[in-house]
């Protein structure tokens, strides 16, 4: 009924850490994501985005909260029951070294998916299907029967996408897939990724850190700080007009590929980022924020609409300070 | 500016490998003019960090110079006998890496680590090295910099790593800073401070080479740039003509698949094929296997290097107008 | 670090506890009477029932036991049946020699082997390399009593330099201590080459040159104590393996050692010595392991912070 | 976390460098990179397979019965006739050796497999389920690793009594233990490692994960921990019937035979250093193949 095809509500995640400590990774964080849209998910090492993927795919169990998807609370099911979802959900890894078993072959590899939902009868079915999808992610037929070894990093991220895309789900996050390749084969990939979208009628969840990644592919992006969101909407509209001091700052620090620019006072964050196992009082971008005042250390900013975007900051309507 | 800190000639570094010799780096050449940072950009596997690395004399075996020289401010330093090169290293000349957290020592105390770098080169008291790193932390500006003296590297954060290891490698104000990818393992706030550090060493009289796969880091801080493929030079010019005209295909490509963050697009431009395996090059330019204007002449011979115009070369037979 | 000093004191206590229960246990389910094997076949029956009933052998196994444990705390580990005398005073005695030969057996082993693993890292592939990993896989390879009866018969036998066996004067713990150590030294050395050579591989070690250490301060400064650590943790399989190796050299140099004791108490079926001196071994092996991981803790912050 | 996902991108740029350099390799690559280049293991693996068929074909090779007494010619020194002189009650030496090296590779192979299997069984176990099941076994093994493996093999040698099966089923209960702890760490690593939650994420069960992913990831360390857990049990079983606390006569093992030859260590040494030096080159051999597996297959585990 809320016509969602992907919902988290109140998903809290806690490690534990040294001592009594808990670290919170991912904080009362609720998003949506529509059926056939594309969300960025942006943050910097540490704010907890790779845990947040993770909970929405029940890679994890949240701490507390829920996630529903197509409106069934999935973070309640059984494992049992949670199966035939299972299937409808998948996780592009960052890595393509490790993300592949060394010892299967890209046959293999791409056929476990459909052997283990038993998509195809035969054999000979099955490998025909694996021919099909190593097509539509252009590596060629001929390599069948290598190891991931043997290819480049490009090829072995191509080939992680079609073990992704296999059993024909309808959600995939994407984790950082492409920063640990080349810039001129990172676009090879974001192009592949964009193409099976409209093909497929995929739905991603786009995590990453470079912000250039996220603009050429998300519908919408959400910047996440610590663990919390700082900023959910539509992507032109953040881009060209952030709300948040920390998306404003993160935008700026940019290195922008044009040396005419260079020599132009760029500001600086100040200071650093406060520990996730002992987060500051009120807003946690408080330590950091040019413009906080003590309401920001006596409470916390909730998410709220302005034009269009959600922001949690006290002053999201003014300028920048 | 006619004073050069670093000049490079010719430098060449085998590699052997069971499957036969390999060129990490083949014939290069490039100046640091003083008081300036220069770039040196391409993908992984194009030689730039083995570059860096010959010209500290930190090559790993079984790689070795097998060609070449390198002039530190004048002077000639790949025929120096191993404990005058030392002398240099971290006096005259010193690097930084790319990841920060593997670069310090784990067991000793970062505070330790810089004294050390004092100690080895000036022969200063205990607590008169202790006094300099101090200052050099806050010249760094570590925040809180007398309780940082006292932590382990794993205390610490990545940025804060980052300008330990630049603060060991500033003690003897050395003529010439190499930079790895300083920032590639960092987050773009923190890349940002670490960059306008780098900026504020080149204004005190360090000159810095700067080695980076993104096109940004170059753009924000690099006077002039290298472009180096499969182990060799392929274009060179001052960044703003670099950026404004390049003209070897590759860089071409490079600059095109430069994503915007202003605008979005439909299709991301590419440069087809991958990197190519360094025992496998081509008989002739090494790029011409995803090059879209290779000719016959590009497969058969290995373009020069040769000036266009002044303060711009390029390796490309198309750039010099002899192949139509 | 404190509170996971404590954590790994209560795991040691309760692993003691385990060893305590499963060497007593093994202990008797050998069939039979041991008082009746112990005294043999001319024993008569009132004889017998009188000593098992002395001796708490009719009591079922679960009083037994909590009658050790509770004995074993104030110190007393039963009557040697075939010595007669308290077992806590036989092994007293024989600790000393035993001590001695593991701590010379020990001081060879770390020595040697350290020295030999980094001449070898140092000149990995040459000469001094292939001569020092030779001669520690020998030692790996050789067994105990092979070694000790090796040196037995050239320094003893045919050289006369070193007395063949007993322990009147200190030259007597010679001979021994090489014997038991050879094989400790031997790991050692392999172990010492591999985490050094591994070490001088770390980006920080390319840092230190690139400060300008010298190749040999780089080695001391900043490769051998992170090289270090996987060779302590070794310590705790030394530990046992010395004991192992005592046993074995203690008979071959007939040293009155806690080893030694251990053979005869097997071959005098004589439980309550066998009882505590197995009870000794193992409890100096874990205690042994828990050094390691204090030591271990104070040469690797990073084991320290996390607790 | 952190600290995880920077090492993952690092170790991904080092294989970058490696594809470069030298291909990352298979296990058949693996295994003829050495014998390319570590002759030491060739030749060890020779020295092995010889072994082995001499002790097979004891019968044929010496024209003497294994316990064939000639009580004119004891304590003999080597001679063209006994190419490895006589004993103290006339037996020719090679021929016992060739007989005793039966029992001794018994000994090293089968409880060395036996250990292997349950060692590994319950150190996947532990490793993959976690939990009671992990601490159970673990807290087991940690009482057997805490004896000295002389003390142990004693013990229960002790309890149970002397001859040959008794033997097997001591030497396994005291290797066990090792093969479950390092083949449960590496099952820990696995499990957390990108190609296994790939597998999880795409709905493979556990058990098929454990069977198809895991298990077969691990073999290069059972193989190298097979190899060098002979030797192992070669030199304990040894020491115990050195002790007279093993094989019992009138069977011949190495090591009974250096018991009984121990007293005539000084007028007949040969009686003592021939079975010893047969236990040498049989442990040396086994230690360099192992040493030279490791080497190629699992570089890191010489850590543990």
């Amino acid at each position: 009924m809320s016509g969602y095809l992907l919902e988290a509500r109140n998903v809290t995640k806690l490690f534990p850490a040294a001592g009594k400590k808990k670290v919170h990774a991912v904080s009362d964080v609720s998003l949506q994501i529509r059926e056939g849209e594309t969300l960025g998910l942006v943050g910097e090492s540490g704010c907890g985005k790779s845990t947040l993927g993770r909970l929405l795919i029940r890679l994890l169990a949240p701490t507390s909260g829920e996630v529903r998807f197509r409106g069934e609370n999935i973070t309640a099911l059984k494992d049992s029951d949670f199966r035939r979802i299972r299937k409808e959900m998948q996780l592009v890894f960052q890595d393509p070294y490790a993300s592949l078993d060394p010892r299967m072959t890209v046959r293999d590899l791409v056929a476990e998916p459909i052997e283990t939902w038993r998509l195809c009868g035969s054999r000979e079915e099955v490998t025909d299907r694996v021919r099909e999808l190593l097509r539509a992610v252009n590596v060629p037929e001929e390599f069948l029967y290598r190891y991931p070894h043997q290819f480049s990093g490009g090829q072995r991220q191509r080939i992680g996408i079609a073990r992704a895309i296999a059993a024909d789900p309808s959600f995939i996050v994407c984790d950082e897939p492409v920063s640990a390749l080349d810039v001129s084969v990172q676009n090879q990939i974001l192009n592949l990724l964009r193409d099976l979208k409209t093909s497929r009628k995929l739905t991603y969840l786009f995590i990453s850190h470079d912000l250039s990644v996220v603009r050429y592919l998300a519908d919408r992006v959400c910047i996440m700080f610590l663990g919390k969101i700082c900023e959910i909407g539509d992507t032109e509209e953040i881009y060209t007009r952030p709300r948040h001091p920390y998306t404003r700052f993160l935008l700026d620090a940019v290195p922008v590929p044009d040396p005419s620019v260079r020599g132009k006072e760029i500001r600086l964050l100040k200071g650093e980022p406060p520990s996730p196992a002992d987060p500051p009082t009120g807003c946690r971008f408080r330590t950091r924020c040019p413009r906080a005042t003590e309401k920001c250390a006596a409470s916390e900013p909730e998410l709220r609409y302005i034009g269009g975007v959600q922001a949690a900051c006290y002053y999201a309507e003014e300028g920048p300070a | 500016m006619n004073e050069m800190t670093l000049e490079v000639s010719g430098l060449t570094v085998c590699y052997p490998t069971e499957k036969g010799a390999i060129f990490p780096v083949k014939d290069v050449s490039l100046k640091v003019p003083a008081g300036s940072i220069v770039g040196i950009v391409g993908e992984s596997g194009c030689g730039k960090s083995m570059t860096a690395r010959a010209v500290m004399g930190l090559l790993r075996s079984p790689g070795k110079v097998t060609a070449g020289k390198v002039f530190l401010c004048g002077r000639e330093i790949t025929a120096l006998p191993e404990k005058e090169r030392r002398k240099l290293r971290g006096n005259e000349m010193s690097m930084i890496f790319q990841e920060p957290m593997t670069s310090l020592n784990p067991v000793m105390k970062v505070g330790k680590q810089v004294e050390e770098a004092i100690r080895l080169h000036t022969d200063c008291s205990r607590e008169e090295a202790k006094r300099r790193t101090l200052e050099l932390f806050r010249e760094v500006e570590i925040p809180e910099a007398e309780t940082r003296l006292s932590c382990y590297p794993h205390q610490l954060s990545g940025g804060l790593r980052q300008r330990v290891m630049i603060a060991m490698a500033m003690v003897c104000r050395p003529r010439l800073l190499i930079a790895d990818e300083p920032t590639t393992a960092l987050d773009v706030t923190v890349e940002a401070q670490i960059l306008k550090l780098l900026e504020h060493l080149r204004d005190a009289g360090t000159s810095v080479l700067m080695i980076s796969h993104n096109l940004g880091v170059i753009a924000r801080v690099c006077d002039e740039v290298y472009v180096m493929y499969a182990g060799r030079v392929v274009e060179q010019a001052s960044t703003e003509r670099l950026f404004e005209q390049p003209l070897h295909p590759y860089s071409r490509g490079l600059f095109r698949s430069v994503r915007s963050l202003r605008e979005g697009c439909e299709t991301l431009e590419t440069i087809p094929g991958v990197v190519p395996n360094l025992l496998r090059l081509p008989q002739g330019c090494s790029f011409s296997l995803r090059c879209p204007e290779c000719g016959e002449k590009c497969e058969k011979t290995m373009p020069e290097l040769l000036e266009t115009e002044p303060g711009h070369a390029v390796r490309c037979f198309r750039a010099e107008g002899g192949e139509e | 670090m404190k509170k996971s000093l404590i954590h790994r004191l209560v795991q040691a206590v309760i692993v003691l506890i385990g060893v305590v229960l499963l060497i007593f246990v093994m202990l008797r389910i050998v069939p039979g009477n041991p008082i009746e094997t112990m005294m043999g076949e001319h024993a008569d029956a009132a004889t017998v029932a009188r000593m098992t009933a002395e001796m708490g052998l009719d009591q079922p196994l679960h009083i037994q036991f909590f009658r050790y444990i509770s004995s074993a705390f104030r110190g007393d580990f039963g009557t040697s049946y075939s010595l007669g005398k308290p077992v806590s005073q036989l092994i007293g005695s024989a600790f000393v020699n035993t001590l001695i030969l593991a701590l010379f057996a020990a001081l060879f082993a770390w020595v040697a082997g350290i020295g030999c693993g980094i001449l070898s890292a140092v000149h990995k592939n040459r000469l001094p390399d292939r001569l020092f990993m030779g001669f520690s896989i020998l030692g790996i390879s050789l067994p105990v009593f092979m070694a000790a009866m090796f040196l037995q018969y050239i320094f003893g036998f045919c050289l006369h330099w070193l007395p063949i066996s007993g322990t009147e004067r200190w030259t007597g713990f010679i001979l021994p201590s090489i014997a038991l150590g050879w094989n400790s030294a031997g790991q050692v050395a392999q172990m010492t080459r591999t985490a050094l050579l591994e070490t001088l591989q770390e980006d920080y070690i390319d840092t230190a040159r690139a400060k300008g250490r010298s190749p040999s301060g780089v080695l001391v400064h900043h490769a051998l104590r992170n090289a270090m650590l996987p060779v302590l943790t070794m310590m705790t399989i030394q530990f046992s393996g010395l004991l192992s190796g005592a046993v074995i050299t203690e008979t071959v140099f007939s040293i009155n050692g806690v080893g030694r004791l251990m053979v005869q108490a097997i071959s005098g079926r004589d439980i309550p010595l066998l009882q505590g001196t197995a009870l000794l071994a193992t409890a100096v092996v874990i205690f042994g392991s828990l050094l390691a991981d204090v030591l271990y803790s104070v040469l690797d912050p990073r084991v320290r912070k996390e607790g | 976390m952190l600290k995880a996902k920077r090492k993952q991108v690092e170790q991904a740029a080092d294989l970058r460098l490696q594809s470069q350099i030298g291909e990352q390799e298979r296990f058949r690559d693996q295994l003829r990179r050495m014998a390319r280049e570590n002759k030491t293991a060739v030749v060890s693996f020779f020295v092995i397979v010889i072994l082995m068929l001499a002790a097979i074909l004891a019968p044929l090779l010496t024209p003497y019965e294994e316990n064939e007494m000639d009580l004119l010619h004891r304590l003999q020194p080597p001679s063209a006739e006994h190419l490895l002189g006589t004993d103290e009650g006339g037996r020719d030496v090679l021929t016992r050796l060739l007989f005793g090296a039966r029992v001794s590779l018994l000994i090293g192979v089968a409880p060395a497999l036996l250990s292997l299997i349950l060692g590994a069984l319950l150190g996947a176990a532990a490793g993959y389920r976690g939990g009671m099941t992990d601490t159970v076994i673990m807290r087991i093994a940690d009482v057997t690793l805490a004896f000295p493996s002389m003390l142990l093999a004693m013990v229960i040698m002790y309890s149970l009594g002397g001859g040959i099966f008794n033997v097997f089923l001591t030497l396994t209960l005291v290797n066990w233990a090792n093969v479950a702890r390092i083949v449960r760490s590496q099952t820990l690593k696995l499990r957390s490692d990108e190609f296994v939650e790939a597998a999880r994420v795409t709905g493979v069960p556990d058990r098929t994960i454990l069977r198809r992913h895991i298990l077969p990831n691990c073999l290069p360390t059972l193989l190298v921990l097979f190899t060098l857990n002979i030797p192992a049990a070669i030199l304990t079983e040894s020491s115990l019937s050195f002790l007279g606390l093993g094989i019992q006569p009138p069977n011949a093992s190495w090591g009974l035979m250096i018991n009984t030859g121990r007293q005539y260590l000084y007028n007949a040494p040969w009686l003592c250093f021939a079975p010893g030096a047969a236990i040498m080159l049989i442990v040396l051999s086994f230690n360099f193949l192992g040493n030279g597996l490791l080497d190629v297959l699992d570089p890191r585990m010489k850590k543990q």
